[in-house]
């Protein structure tokens, strides 16, 4: 029974839900913010991205008629609920807290592309032929990123001669005893090919492409309205918490011991943030065959690439 | 079974209203067609009860970017009337409000083309390069676009001498900042495989469609009304008509970027040799008689048409805009593109609605589909028939009205 | 417990099928319904026993004829499994041909018949029986599909075709496996005794009969073109019974036989299998993105999952045969569902063509919500069954080593995903043409069967670790297989999709509290917006077949694709084409002058002749 | 509606706007995109613009309603999810400027949106076109009023 209550408040508290929807609402901030100071612009203050939460909770929920009313409004909260317990899985080998169960690296995969389906769902499910074809884009976004990023961080999995693992925790010890992946090629590698696919799983700028908003204006979401808006919002923003999250403890290390651990650990999260706003804010959207050709193109031989040189112990 | 997209008529492409409705193939876009006619306010109507003094005001307010374009237009279409030379410190003052507005309004295309491909830097950038020249416009005119300074025969107010050194001064800045700009999205090779090869227009297909402006100018066609017919001061100014081979969206940015440095070119000059004298020609009395006005706005060349029945007020006001010619290209440039790139080459010509739109598109009382051309021409008949009836005589339907 | 009772799954749909193929329309549609219900039962009856029937049948020299049949706790799942479907099928027949005739022919007989040899395949103890009760499920094949639909010939013939070259070579193992001379050389337990080498040609060459046996009849690439061909003429449940869930279950089942006990593979030949599950994966679920008629695109998709069972199988892992298995049982169950769901749609709109469907999730709730479960499931999202069991396959991917196969196998489940919002999308979401606005809910007879197994994708999926403990474990032939299974499992580690599935319930439920607590109740009711214009039904449409033109007009894919859809890399074609070739070139040959054939036999005779002398 | 006192706050700091041009002459279009540029930078204040109605807190109407527009307008007002105020920017908006003895339009949008929501709210930003400064003091003014 206290195993249970431990386990709903690890998922519901800390280092869950709570926790990662108020870091990702932090963080994007900094994502606006940062922004801002590359477009000469103030920008926002720092409560920014709470207040959008709080207002959109508030707000009245418009359903289309035409829509499949259920699934339509239960898609963001599937959303949430899904990306919450793949960031507590992650968040949980950040901390180091438990032996995290073999396998959930591909728990944490499926989990994160829930958030990703329950898009697509809810835009297909509005009924809005916009939101259709926001559904399309998003679903063939899907298959461009995923191919790359699973062989990506497979680079890392088959790094050691033996006893390849599918856990994070084991992933976090392998690096304790062999150094950080980021010190092999096929790591560097690796970990260039799994950035550039959280860039789109983000859905930032130039893979925006689902909710292009001068094209099918916002796209799988122009139905949302509400605290179902909202709810993707918060979406994304533990997405945001948690995919720097898990590229650090895949191919980063993790979070070292102490005060300094986090400090640097902290550094690394921004840097990835950064990095992810940077390249947001230096090119225009992509076209949705751009984005399959290069994930499927140079990305895709990237991954394979550290894949092999990972398999040859490089 | 016809699948079709619907852009607008409320779409953050469009500042303005209007549809248009892609016929799609998955995301290619097979068949453009346009609904328009929902900015139609009626203003040649409402210039025909106006004096000829006031139109110039309103007709600032055809569209917001193209102020000084309207009025100056109307006032060569007046003047052509007239057969009136107007005075050279005029001619100046007008070519200068000609070339700021130029230089706005190509740089908001820009960066509203930024916006549109998500590129938001960009938008911000060129936005914030373009709020020096408003403001310069403002220190000018006493106005950001709508300076109520033109009138038929010369202009209104004169402008402040002493404001061309700040003006200068904000020329030189924009001259680097339009460079770093040509510069950055030159080289960018995201966005010339966003923007080459998208939306292209032959030569070709630029006469076939009476296609004007920078649209034709980025295809290769030369065509710009301050070359062909010169107004105002513009044959005795040194200055280089842009064009550009490829007929892309790229190209057509280029050709923007590259007239904004003609226009500063063209700014020094005139404030350089900015002549002494008087800015109006006096009171006019318009004769009666029809004249034509051109005008390279910066979307392409107007056409304004003024009929004078020699009273004080026009017997009839024609404005043929730009955009009103470059519209139609679209099924031409977005035939066989994505929904991606057919968006962006819809704003591409940097179309302008409120300027366009001289028709309306009458409803059915029952909420059917709006009435068709040749619904208006029966319908037009047959009120004339039963007027004749009424009045007791044979209708008068000599001319064919063809479709 | 009777021994006897072993025989009961097999015997009562066996005569009961021999029965009515001589009575009259409704009462065979009855005896089919009770029929199959009692299988089930039967099959139910025997999940938790483990008995064993023989018979010495007939000796022929070295060769043991036994009639010996067999049940433990996996093969008494797989009996009831075999019924269920039975079950199911006929209860959506009922349904399905309602209002039309009834049943085409004799559909029930031929069902039950069918239910009969399947049982009997599961059940056999001795691999010369299993090869004869298979023998009855292909002929059972041929008979339903072309029963009631006469333009079904040449799907029928060329399944008949390739299963008959399975088939054959199935037999052909099957005498290679025996040969070598032990006491009873057919009965399972000697040949488990007797693990074949196959470190030589005789073994290597054995096990390449079996596996292609095994390969036609589950449909696994290049032997797998039968099934997309007959998707359109075969009826609904007819795809439902066999070719989607059963024949699967039969053909896996073999290979697991195949290669965890009877043979042990080198490493080379895993390999060769695992190379062979992942193409299937990949080339089934390409296939089915493309197409637009919902039943062929299903019928892509029961080749593309096919490739886990191979993939799983190949890893020679305990955890991947555990997969494998398992995601055959799981495959049958929501595999069969969309097939339900498609016949539904497909009876009830007039048409399969994804392109005209649109908008159906009001006018048919029930099939839509259990097509929606289904299609999840196939695409592996958790915690439904398709889940539990590809992350067995992954893991199993893991422990042999094989990155290649486990990507291919992870983007599969993409790919799948992607064609089953296409296919919810075509039929479900969307507009809804005007064409199909007199449309309704399928009957409760098709409904029940589609609830009945969406509800176990759900049960499967939270608790799947109980199947794995307690029913697949005995594959492996091991005593006390769940002490060995939990030992074998916690290298590999378990998954606990019950955790994640509470976790997951209680999320989302604190986000709808949270969202309760942020005041907002107020809901209202709109007409989609399109940028201000009202909608416009029949025009303003984005149908799923849309989806993914995109994909297709990549270089090289999109041309093999088309390539594929024309029959380029079917078998079945190109040894058509072959052997159209020969024959005419025999045909060339009878020129009707009479000096031409004495040449003829003239050449021959110095053939022979130069043979006989030369060796 | 009640609103409670921390969704109010949140709304003041962010207001969401859905533009609709309708037919006037795009310059206050045109200064409104001005207001979201660097200069200006109205996302200090939280205003963002969105691309669907359904997004929105505020409606912004810059220009007359036409005949051929009325219905639109009024439906993308019921389009927004409540609470919802309309910001009409520039004289058109208020009270149709030089447009108002034209044939084809149907009256200041105020008017328009009443005809279906008597209890729709609104602000009014005059000027031909209001300077972005103006406008940017509206908004602040429409926050503090809220």
């Amino acid at each position: 029974m206290a195993e249970a209550i431990e386990l709903i408040f690890y998922y519901l508290v800390f280092p869950g839900l709570a926790f990662c929807t108020i870091l990702g609402l932090v963080l994007s901030f900094i994502d606006r913010k940062v922004s801002a100071m590359v477009q000469w612009r103030v920008g926002p203050g720092p409560g920014q991205p709470f207040f959008d939460v709080v207002k959109l909770l508030g707000k009245e929920t418009v359903v289309p008629e035409e829509s499949w009313a259920r699934g339509f409004l239960a898609a963001p909260y599937v959303a949430f609920g899904a990306a919450g317990l793949a960031a507590t899985i992650v968040w949980l080998a950040v901390l180091r807290i438990g032996g995290s169960p073999p396998g959930d690296l591909i728990v944490v995969l499926y989990l994160l592309s829930i958030p990703a389906i329950a898009v697509i769902v809810g835009g297909a499910a509005s009924g809005n032929p916009l939101g259709a074809v926001g559904a399309s884009r998003e679903m063939k976004l899907v298959m461009a990123y995923e191919l790359p990023f699973v062989a990506a961080l497979l680079a890392v999995v088959f790094q050691t001669e033996d006893g390849a693992t599918l856990s994070l925790s084991g992933l976090v010890a392998l690096q304790d005893q062999a150094g950080s992946a980021m010190g092999r090629v096929s790591g560097v590698l690796g970990f260039i090919a799994a950035l550039l696919c959280c860039q789109a799983k983000l859905g930032l700028v130039p893979f925006d492409i689902a909710e292009a908003e001068c094209e099918i204006g916002e796209g799988a979401l122009i139905e949302y309205s509400g605290p179902a808006l909202g709810f993707f919002k918060l979406t994304q923003a533990v997405q945001l918490a948690t995919l720097p999250a898990l590229l650090v403890v895949v191919f980063w290390g993790g979070m070292g011991p102490g005060p300094a651990g986090v400090a640097v650990f902290a550094l690394k999260m921004l840097l990835i943030v950064t990095i992810f706003v940077l390249v947001k804010n230096t090119n225009p959207r992509a076209r949705i065959d751009q984005a399959l050709r290069f994930f499927w193109g140079p990305v895709t031989a990237l991954a394979f690439a550290a894949l092999a040189l990972a398999v040859l112990g490089v | 079974m016809k699948q079709v997209i619907r852009i607008g008529p409320f779409h953050p492409l469009q500042e303005e209203p209007e549809s248009f409705l892609l016929t799609v193939e998955g995301e290619r876009v097979i068949d453009v067609d346009a609904k328009l006619g929902y900015v139609h306010k009626g203003l040649e109507r409402l210039c025909q009860e106006r004096t000829y003094d006031m139109i110039p005001i309103i007709l600032e307010r055809i569209c917001g970017i193209c102020s000084v374009t309207h009025s100056v237009c109307f006032c060569h279409a007046v003047e052509d009337i007239h057969g009136v030379e107007i005075p050279p410190r005029a001619r100046y003052i007008r070519t200068i409000l000609g070339e700021m507005e130029r230089l706005h309004s190509h740089l908001l295309w820009v960066g509203l083309a930024g916006h549109f491909i998500g590129y938001n830097t960009v938008f911000m950038w060129a936005w914030k390069y373009r709020e020096p020249v408003c403001d310069a416009f403002e220190w000018l005119t006493g106005h950001r676009q709508n300076a109520s300074l033109l009138k038929v025969g010369g202009v209104r107010r004169d402008l402040p001498v002493d404001s061309f050194p700040a003006v200068l001064k904000v020329l030189d800045e924009l001259e680097g900042q339009t460079k770093m700009l040509i510069g950055a999205v030159l080289d960018d090779p995201v966005l010339a495989a966003r923007l080459k090869g998208i939306g292209v227009l032959t030569p070709e297909q630029v006469l076939d469609w009476g296609v004007v402006g920078p649209t034709a100018r980025a295809s290769g066609v030369k065509t710009d009304a301050r070359k062909d017919e010169p107004y105002a001061a513009y044959a005795e100014l040194d200055w280089n008509l842009i064009v550009q081979p490829e007929g892309d969206v790229f190209a057509k940015a280029v050709v923007r970027l590259l007239e904004i440095l003609e226009s500063i070119r063209i700014l020094r000059q005139a404030i350089a040799k900015f002549p002494p004298g008087e800015i109006d020609c006096g009171p006019l009395h318009v004769p009666q008689g029809e004249g034509i006005g051109r005008y390279e706005a910066p979307r392409g060349e107007d056409i304004h048409y003024v009929r004078s029945n020699g009273t004080n007020m026009p017997s009839r006001v024609k404005v043929r805009a730009p955009s009103f010619v470059n519209i139609p290209s679209y099924r031409a440039s977005c035939i066989g593109g994505t929904i991606s790139d057919v968006t962006i080459t819809l704003a591409a010509c940097d179309p302008c609605y409120s300027c366009t739109e001289r028709l309306a598109a009458v409803r059915r009382d029952d909420g059917g589909p709006p009435l068709s051309f040749d619904d208006l021409v029966r319908l037009g008949r047959e009120k004339t028939r039963a007027i004749a009836r009424e009045m007791g005589r044979k209708p008068d339907l000599g001319l064919e009205i063809r479709p | 417990m009777n021994a006897e009772l072993v025989l009961l799954p097999i015997l009562i749909p066996g005569v009961l099928g021999l029965v009515a193929l001589f009575l009259p329309g409704r009462l065979r549609a009855v005896l089919g319904f009770l029929g199959s219900l009692a299988t089930l039962a039967a099959g139910l009856a025997l999940v938790s026993t483990r008995e064993s029937f023989h018979h010495a049948w007939l000796v022929l020299g070295p060769l043991n004829l036994d009639f010996s049949f067999r049940v433990d706790g996996f093969t008494g799942w797989l009996s009831a499994l075999v019924g269920l479907c039975a079950f199911f099928t006929a209860l959506y027949a009922a349904d399905f041909f309602r209002g039309r005739g009834g049943a085409p022919g004799r559909l029930y007989a031929w069902l039950l018949i069918a239910a009969a040899g399947a049982e009997g395949v599961v059940l056999a103890g001795n691999l010369l029986l299993l090869v004869l009760c298979w023998e009855i499920v292909t002929l059972m094949l041929f008979v339903l599909v072309i029963t009631g639909s006469p333009e079904g010939a040449p799907a029928a013939a060329k399944a008949f075709t390739i299963l008959g070259f399975g088939d054959v070579a199935l037999i052909l193992g099957t005498v290679l496996l025996g040969s070598r001379g032990f006491d009873h050389p057919m009965d399972f337990a000697t040949l488990a005794a007797n693990p074949l080498a196959t470190g030589d040609l005789f073994g290597v060459l054995t096990f390449l009969l079996l596996f292609a046996g095994a390969a036609a009849k589950a449909g696994a690439v290049p032997l797998h073109t039968w099934i997309p061909t007959m998707a359109g003429p075969a009826s609904p449940p007819v795809m439902a019974f066999l070719p989607a869930s059963l024949d699967k279950v039969l053909g896996i089942y073999l290979l697991a036989r195949v290669s965890v006990s009877w043979v042990t593979l080198t490493p080379g030949l895993q390999f060769a299998v695992m190379a062979v599950g992942a193409i299937t994966i990949l080339a089934g679920v390409l296939m089915a993105m493309v197409q637009h008629d919902v039943k062929r695109l299903l019928s892509f998709h029961a080749v593309s999952q096919v490739g886990y069972m191979v993939l799983g199988i190949g890893t020679g892992t305990l955890v991947g045969v555990l997969g494998g298995v398992f995601h055959m049982v799981n495959n049958a169950i929501y595999k069969a569902c969309l097939f339900f769901g498609a016949g539904a749609v497909e009876r009830e709109a007039g048409t399969r063509d994804l392109g005209k469907l649109g908008g159906l999730h009001r006018a048919m709730p029930v099939t839509f919500l259990c097509m929606f479960v289904a299609a999840l499931s196939i695409s592996g999202v958790p915690p439904l069954n398709g889940f539990v069991s590809k992350w067995l396959v992954y893991q199993a991917c893991v422990v042999a080593r094989q990155p290649l196969f486990l990507v291919a196998a992870l983007f599969g489940s993409v790919l799948t995903l992607a064609s089953f919002v296409k296919v919810l999308h075509s039929m479900f979401w969307g507009a809804r043409p005007p064409a199909l606005d007199g449309v309704n809910e399928a009957g409760i007879g098709m409904r029940l069967p589609m609830v009945g197994l969406a509800i176990l994708c759900v049960l499967l999926g939270v608790f799947g670790g109980a199947p794995l403990d307690q029913a697949i474990g005995p594959v492996k032939d091991v005593p006390a297989a769940s002490v060995a299974l939990a030992g074998g499992l916690d290298a590999a580690g378990t998954f606990r999709p019950g955790v994640v599935t509470i976790l997951l319930v209680i999320g989302v439920l604190a986000g709808i509290l949270a969202a309760h607590l942020g005041g907002a109740r107020a809901r209202r009711v709109r007409s989609v917006f399109i940028g201000g214009e009202p909608l416009d039904r029949a025009q303003n449409r984005f149908p799923g077949t849309e989806f993914y033109r995109t994909v297709h007009e990549m270089p090289l894919l999109g041309r093999t694709l088309d390539a594929g859809e024309k029959g380029v890399f079917d078998v079945y074609a190109i040894f058509g084409k072959l052997g159209g070739g020969v024959i005419r070139g025999l045909r060339s040959l009878h020129t009707g002058v009479i000096t031409d054939y004495l040449f003829w036999c003239l050449l021959g005779l110095g053939a022979v002749l130069a043979v006989f002398f030369w060796c | 509606m009640a609103l409670s006192p921390v969704f109010l706050k949140a709304l003041k700091r962010s207001p969401w706007v859905f533009h609709v041009g309708t037919s006037g002459c795009n310059n206050c279009d045109i200064e409104i995109a001005d207001c979201l540029t660097p200069r200006f930078d109205v996302e200090r204040f939280g205003v963002k613009l969105v691309g669907s109605p359904r997004h929105a807190d505020a409606m912004l109407v810059t220009g007359p309603i036409s005949h051929d527009l009325k219905g639109l307008v009024q439906q993308v007002w019921l389009d927004m999810p409540a609470p919802r105020v309309g910001v009409l920017v520039g004289t058109c908006a208020c009270t149709m400027g030089v447009y108002k003895d034209a044939y084809s339009v149907a009256g200041p949008a105020d008017k328009v949106i009443r005809e279906i929501d008597p209890a729709a709210r609104f602000v009014y930003i005059p000027g031909c076109p209001p300077k972005p400064e103006t406008i940017v003091m509206g908004i602040v003014k429409i926050l503090e009023a809220l």
